[in-house]
């Protein structure tokens, strides 16, 4: 198996956890696997985004310039990864924030309004696992149920009392993209990032 | 007697011109850009924007140079001083002031601000004192408070392994070279008044060749710190406040009659 | 009389820190909570009558977002300094 | 141990601790802060030396005292940090005290940006501080061979008392894999028989750098020279793939040398004979390596991320008997296998030449819009 | 009553162990080899020879470790307190001390000598100010007086231009991980004794953990003021002392009660 | 004017001073204090500027802000000082303002002592600061070329906007020589568009070498690079000496280079055929001239004041075309003609090989007791 | 009655510098002119009676050349310490 | 013509000037120069030397192992250099430091009680124009009042005062090496080094 993925959004979107989880569920399921993030130049507020890749032999390059599979969590980063996703791939959009759909007819795509489905399961940034949910449906490179042992074996001491509603976000995320779940988009037009950035630092 | 009183529309503040149009980078409530702010609008109150050039430090006010209009060189981390005196030396009609947190101007900085005192540098030092290392993401600083939980004192500052605050002005104000040197904060309206007051004084003394000015502006890092902005201002004046005492350290006979 | 003021708030620069909002002796200022700025803070606005165009709110705002205006009689008048 | 998911400057710090290192001290720099905010917490829970300094010169200078008394002693720094410990570094050299550097490389010169680099490959392997001296320099390509080199770097210090330095570059330090940490060693028991450790019961001991006399510093540095051909004779290390049968040969070291695999992978399922050589201990170098590799090659890529600093070194050991032609992404950008595959192409499929400057075609190619750089 | 006095021969003064038998290197009559004598006396004294370990410095001392029978390192010029707080850091129990010039502790090694007071690192610091760069040749040092001629102030040192002289002792003394810091003189007997005993109090310091400590020692460099060595004696005292007042600048209560 | 009878150090002092310095900032260190003590005399006498810094590191960082301003500006120093120059000097190569470094280079590594050396050679050429950049580096061998490329230092390192540095070894800073100043040039009247000397009547300039983003930083690295090959294609300087009929080649560059040349009058004396090249371009260093030469050689000796670090850059110009022998002496010697003479006649008259190791030939000569050091 | 002193010089240290010379309270130091040491200098010598064995010479002799010795009253004797 | 010196003593007998006075001779006469000193590993009152070599080319070494003349001043100078003058080469002995003559036959040497004379003069250190002066006597590279027109022209102003008896010192050296001069050697064995010498500096 080799599949690669990237996460990208704001800082503070939760895009590089919901690639660590990935990563955590993949290499627990004996895959090799690499992490990479990568910070935009903005100082702060700005892009982030990880690559997860994941194989079965030793992995060479951390990076892609053409993922099998995008979540992207703003417009900046559907403009970006849009394009580069492989013919065949997976483009998962965060709707709350996105105002288009994407161009692409050859990708696998769906626009998935994370932050009401996260709002309606608890605080709003667990719109990392609800999209994450939605990936894994749309591209299985692992079974649901690993990520969330994975989830629950990885996730920080301090948050563990979040883990049911991450638990229940990745299932939403899932749910929605497999049509079971219907959800009006409520927030209106611009984009919000998140405020916990301190600048990149030199 | 009909007392018609006729009004007229007054600009009570403005955007100083010193200012670029350019947004800061800072996070929200960050008291760097008060700091900028005053100093723009005691450069343009004194009208040598066109004169003076600006020493960037590493730390978060790395890019200050991008939020003002007038010239700027970056130095590397904390040099800003040494950067200056070349400038000022084949200057000395310029103004040129530097920039400068906790990290930059009192740890790798130490050598270089003590000597331009002690040379009695005729330039101006703007040292944000907000306890912390900002930019690379709140490690300690010499000027942490004892007890003060940073990431690399995750259990907090212990005075006798990490060492104890350094009280920069006081220290500063010692060496002979020195024409101005105090303490001001940024924590509400009546200090950012009279910080600002420092700062034009800070400037007369650069103009008048009194030599060494610095303005040390205690300043917050909600984000490092970990706290919001109102309550990172609230830490400000109870904790650091008590540590660090606003204060005249030392004004030069140069400056006497001298009135902002 | 009090005297009559305002501001402007310029919206390239706010970041909705509510420095200014906890600053306000007349306690007339408010994040907008409707809308939000190029860079995704929500603005701060006046929210009722009574500003007296005291020029506070610009004092602490670190990033010289806001104007502060006030209708004074003529005869005071000075030509408009940007000093708070 | 299993492995476990983790950040390359975590690992790399955790490696060091569980190697036994006694004492840390370091300034904070982007991007390998979290190696020293690891220290920060473990070391003292370890009861071991942990000391933020005030400077990357003080932190060197801490190394250099601690490492007299025959502790194992470390640091850590990126690119303009590193630049501050020359004096020190050149100091150590001068007095053979071992000790440990890791560089998390970002991109330069200057101030420039914390973007993953490999521009650091000059100062670390050929030049540095004043004098004749040679650290050892190792290049991970891996969160597990970050680990692997941490342990390693401790244990070649101590064996040639010579310097021994981790190059990671910025990718090293900030990506995530699964690696195993080894187990934890004991600490050092012995001291030895040159540690200035305060000299109770023997005679004293002085540990300096200064020679007043030439013929004695002569002596030295025939001495030192004479360590590092024992090191070039023993400490080679590289790494191999797909060379058996290869007609082209990718040369590149840590993260551009994994990037590279990608390539050749990809290059070969085109059916293009190629493979891959990774030097990991950048000094000492590979040469005899790469000269026999020569013999059976038709052309070299060198990839690098920075402007060539390592193709020279390549250039040393082809002499000349094999064309070579370079690829680079500079000031922060790690490049993509696509755009290495491309070059593997143009290196298979194209008109190639010995002669020439690989590093000026390349240039002509980027100007001439042959590479387009995304 | 027969008074018949039996008398026996006493030793008043002989050459301390901790010194070596290499003849130094210094001209004749430099101080440095007074400083060298007392620390090897108050070594012996308090039995700890071989629990010490002496960082040299860059300047004319640089061969200290010549002249002592225990372990000394040698630090890169104006690093002595860096180093020594390496040393002492792995080794808690040892004594460390670092032996340094003005040009070295004052000029070059200013961030160094500030932070290990800062941090209240527990070595001690033998400062030699001589008001001069001896080895290279007598460069203008930060401590040299104001008008002093010297091979970079050749008409003498211009404090506007050249700065003011620095006083260490001054400024260390602030720093709050100081535990004691005091400033002695060599010129004559009765300073050198109390020199002495401002050395043992400086190693007592350090063995009851109480922080930095530092002894500045008025010393002369006859070669480069150009003088002779009973002239410079007398330059020393009517010139530096005046500058450079022999003082306590901090003692810590930790001392209380300590009796040399 | 008249030839004076001038020592290196004063000598290159005051070519500064005529060729217009506006500004000295260094701090004193053997061998190179003389002229730091000339400047602190000569400077304000004629109101410019002579400050002596605290250290070398501030120093660095005081020409790097006078450089902004658009002065001619330098500092000079001996190794170990230059080691505390790397990050400066790094930061300047960033931000592509001129400056003048003169290291007069003493015994290293470490403080090591204070006799003539040229260890320095890999800092100054190859390595130092951190990141990709590349000074210019000119080597005197008699006190009239150390006034001459103290001269073309300040009007190279204007022209490309590049650091310039003179490498002068001890001995070229302290011998006398009969030498002739150039006249004193009118200072600058003008000032360069980029320098950062307040923005009356024009809009802001700002100086630095942050590139945040790694795309502006890649593109950056390529200017100067660009700049770099310029340089490369316009700068380089070297001498030749009997080379039209020679079989045996002879390169050493500074003091060893000027010793070989008594070697090389005194073998022809005995009827070998040999010359003598001398680099005077340091960096760019004379590649093609060498190549050239190795058409018609059949041996090459170099011989350096250092453990071999130029015959790397010799090694890549021959690609091991023909047989290269070595010779040095270390740590502050400074080599006789007679020993030079001695590998000469070996060169020419023993067996030789292109292959193998240079340098380990001579250590094993050194081992074997072939050579003895006097 | 006065103690009765003597000091011994090693001539591998002494510098001639003459700093014990100008301190003796006895007056009973010179440069010896006749002979030189190892290292080329004229080593101090006492020229008359009268050295009381008070130390003072040893105190500031920078190169610890001198040993001091006194003949003293038995009762008084201590173990022999070298603090001057 | 192509000739080299070496001048040897203890720092401070004035060696380094005497070898620059025979420089600045030979530059006045037009052929180039060069004079290049050494210092030894000593810290003070070691030993300094200085070699001048005179030609008439561009002169490429300006050190030499086998000088042509060797001027020492003390008995490890005369140890060191009395086996590498050249054959045929010239020889000038300090004998007022000095007690041994040197072994060589193959060269000219002379024994100068240079002190003695230098003290009829004046100071003692003129000492190193007495034996400069010998040596001009035996090695007659340049005419000696060429030497005395670069010493008046070279003298620095604040020894202007001691010219005379420099010119003196010069006259008595070649006297003395012509045989015209004789002087009792009065100092008896040790050698004196002088003390103004402050250490290598590093
Ligand atoms: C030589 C060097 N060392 C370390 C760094 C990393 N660094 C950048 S900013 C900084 C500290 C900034 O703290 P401070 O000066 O207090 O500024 P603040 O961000 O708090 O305003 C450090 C350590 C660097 N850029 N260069
Ligand atoms: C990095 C560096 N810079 C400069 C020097 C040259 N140097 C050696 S000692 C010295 C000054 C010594 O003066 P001081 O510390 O006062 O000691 P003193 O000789 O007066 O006792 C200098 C500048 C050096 N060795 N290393
Ligand atoms: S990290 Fe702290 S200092 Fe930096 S911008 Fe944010 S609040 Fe301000
Ligand atoms: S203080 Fe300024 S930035 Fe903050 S909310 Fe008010 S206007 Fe906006
Ligand atoms: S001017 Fe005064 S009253 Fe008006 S909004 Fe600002 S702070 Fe409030
Ligand atoms: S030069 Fe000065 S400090 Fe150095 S040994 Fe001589 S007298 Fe002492
Ligand atoms: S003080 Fe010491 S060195 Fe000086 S003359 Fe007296 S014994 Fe000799
Ligand atoms: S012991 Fe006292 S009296 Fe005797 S020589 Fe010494 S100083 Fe003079
Ligand atoms: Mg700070
Ligand atoms: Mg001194």
């Amino acid at each position: 198996m080799q599949a690669d993925v990237i996460f990208a959004g704001f800082g503070g979107q939760g895009v590089l956890f919901a690639g660590q989880v990935l990563a955590f569920a993949a290499m627990d399921a004996g895959h090799d696997v690499t992490w990479m993030p990568s910070y935009g130049p903005e100082m702060r507020g700005g892009t982030a985004n990880c690559t997860v890749v994941i194989a079965d032999e030793e992995i060479g390059s951390p990076t892609v310039k053409h993922p099998k599979a995008a979540v992207v969590m703003n417009l900046p980063s559907l403009d970006k990864f849009e394009p580069l996703v492989t013919p065949g791939g997976v483009l998962i959009v965060n709707s709350s924030l996105v105002n288009r759909d994407p161009a692409r007819t050859d990708i696998i795509w769906l626009m998935i309004p994370a932050q009401e489905i996260a709002e309606m399961i608890g605080p709003r940034r667990l719109l990392n696992m609800v999209m994450l949910g939605a990936l894994l449906d749309k591209l299985p490179i692992l079974p649901l149920k690993d990520i969330k042992i994975s989830l629950s074996a990885h996730l920080p001491e301090r948050h563990k009392k979040l883990l049911k509603s991450n638990l229940d976000a990745l299932d939403q995320g899932a749910a929605f993209s497999r049509g079971e779940l219907k959800v009006e988009k409520v927030t209106s037009s611009a984009q919000e990032p998140t405020r916990t950035i301190a600048p990149t630092s030199v | 007697m009909d007392n018609i009183m006729r009004t007229e529309v007054q600009t009570v503040y403005s955007r100083p011109p010193s200012l670029s149009q350019t947004p800061t980078h800072y996070c929200p409530g960050c008291t760097h850009g008060i700091a900028h702010r005053l100093i723009a609008e005691v450069l343009d109150e004194m009208d040598i924007r066109e004169k003076t050039i600006g020493v960037a430090p590493v730390g978060c006010s790395v890019f200050a140079y991008n939020y003002f209009t007038f010239d700027w060189v970056e130095a590397a981390h904390g040099r800003a001083p040494a950067m200056a005196t070349g400038i000022k030396r084949v200057l000395p009609d310029r103004f040129v002031f530097t920039y400068q947190g906790d990290g930059d101007l009192a740890s790798i900085g130490m050598s270089e601000i003590m000597h331009v005192a002690g040379r009695g540098e005729n330039i101006t030092v703007i040292f944000i004192n907000n306890a912390i290392f900002g930019m690379t993401g709140g490690q300690m600083a010499p000027t942490s408070l004892p007890g003060q939980k940073t990431t690399t004192s995750p259990n907090g500052r212990d005075v006798e392994t990490m060492g104890y605050p350094l009280h920069m002005s006081e220290v500063l104000s010692r060496m002979d070279g020195a024409g101005y040197v105090v303490r001001r904060s940024l924590h509400d309206p009546k200090n950012i008044r009279l910080a600002k007051k420092a700062i034009r004084t800070a400037f007369e003394t650069q103009k008048r060749g009194l030599g060494f000015s610095m303005v040390e502006l205690l300043s917050t890092c909600n984000t490092n710190w970990g706290m919001t902005v109102q309550e990172s201002l609230t830490w400000l004046e109870e904790h650091m406040i008590p540590m660090y005492p606003i204060q005249d350290f030392k004004v030069s006979s140069g400056l006497d009659g001298f009135k902002v | 009389m009090p005297v009559k003021g305002w501001i402007e708030v310029d919206e390239i620069f706010c970041k909705g820190c509510e420095l200014c909002i906890n600053e306000c002796p007349q306690h007339v200022m408010a994040l907008d909570m409707e809308r939000l700025t190029p860079k995704g803070y929500h603005p701060v606005i006046l929210t009722k009558d009574g500003c007296t165009g005291c020029g506070i709110c610009a004092i602490i705002c670190p990033e010289a977002a806001l104007s502060v205006f006030r209708e004074a009689p003529v005869k005071t008048a000075k030509t408009a300094t940007p000093v708070p | 141990m299993a492995k476990e998911f983790l950040e390359g400057n975590f690992a790399m710090a955790e490696a060091a601790v569980r190697a036994g290192v006694e004492a840390y001290f370091g300034y904070p720099i982007t991007p390998q802060t979290e190696l020293l905010e690891w220290m920060s917490s473990r070391m003292p829970e370890l009861k071991r030396v942990f000391l933020q300094a005030e400077s990357e010169v003080a932190a060197i200078n801490m190394v250099y005292g601690a490492a007299c008394t025959g502790s194992r002693v470390m640091t850590s720094s990126s690119s303009p940090g590193v630049s501050l410990m020359m004096e020190g570094l050149s100091y150590i050299a001068g007095t053979e005290v071992p000790m440990v550097l890791i560089d998390v490389v970002r991109g330069g010169p200057g101030l420039g940006n914390i973007a993953p680099s490999q521009g650091d490959y000059n100062q670390l392997v050929h030049g540095g501080g004043h004098g004749d001296y040679h650290p050892i320099v190792l290049a991970p390509a891996s969160v597990q061979e970050a680990i692997d080199l941490t342990v390693l770097a401790f244990d070649l210090a101590e064996k040639y008392r010579n310097i021994c330095m981790v190059m990671a570059d910025g990718s090293i330090g900030q990506m995530m894999e699964p690696a195993e940490l080894p187990e934890m060693r004991p600490l050092r028991t012995t001291t030895p028989d040159w540690a200035t450790d305060g000299c109770l019961n023997r005679d004293q001991r002085i540990l300096t750098s200064i020679l007043i006399d030439p013929t004695l510093e002569e002596v030295y540095n025939h001495k030192i020279l004479n360590t590092w051909y024992r090191i070039q004779a023993n400490e080679v290390r590289y790494k191999e793939y797909y060379l058996d049968d290869a007609e082209f040969v990718v040369i590149g070291f840590g993260t551009a040398g994994r990037i590279a695999l990608t390539a050749v992978r990809n290059a070969r399922a085109e059916g293009i004979k190629v493979g891959l050589f990774r030097p990991i201990s950048l000094s000492p170098f590979p040469f005899p390596q790469i000269e026999e590799l020569v013999e059976s090659t038709q052309g070299i890529l060198v990839t690098e991320m920075n402007t060539g600093q390592m193709l020279e070194d390549v250039k040393m050991a082809v002499k000349g008997r094999v064309p070579i032609e370079f690829y680079a992404r500079l000031g922060g950008i790690v490049p993509y296998p696509d755009e290495i595959l491309g070059e593997i192409r143009r290196l298979a499929h194209e008109p190639r030449s010995p002669d020439g400057d690989p590093r000026a075609r390349w240039m002509q190619r980027l100007k001439d819009g042959v590479i387009t750089l995304s």
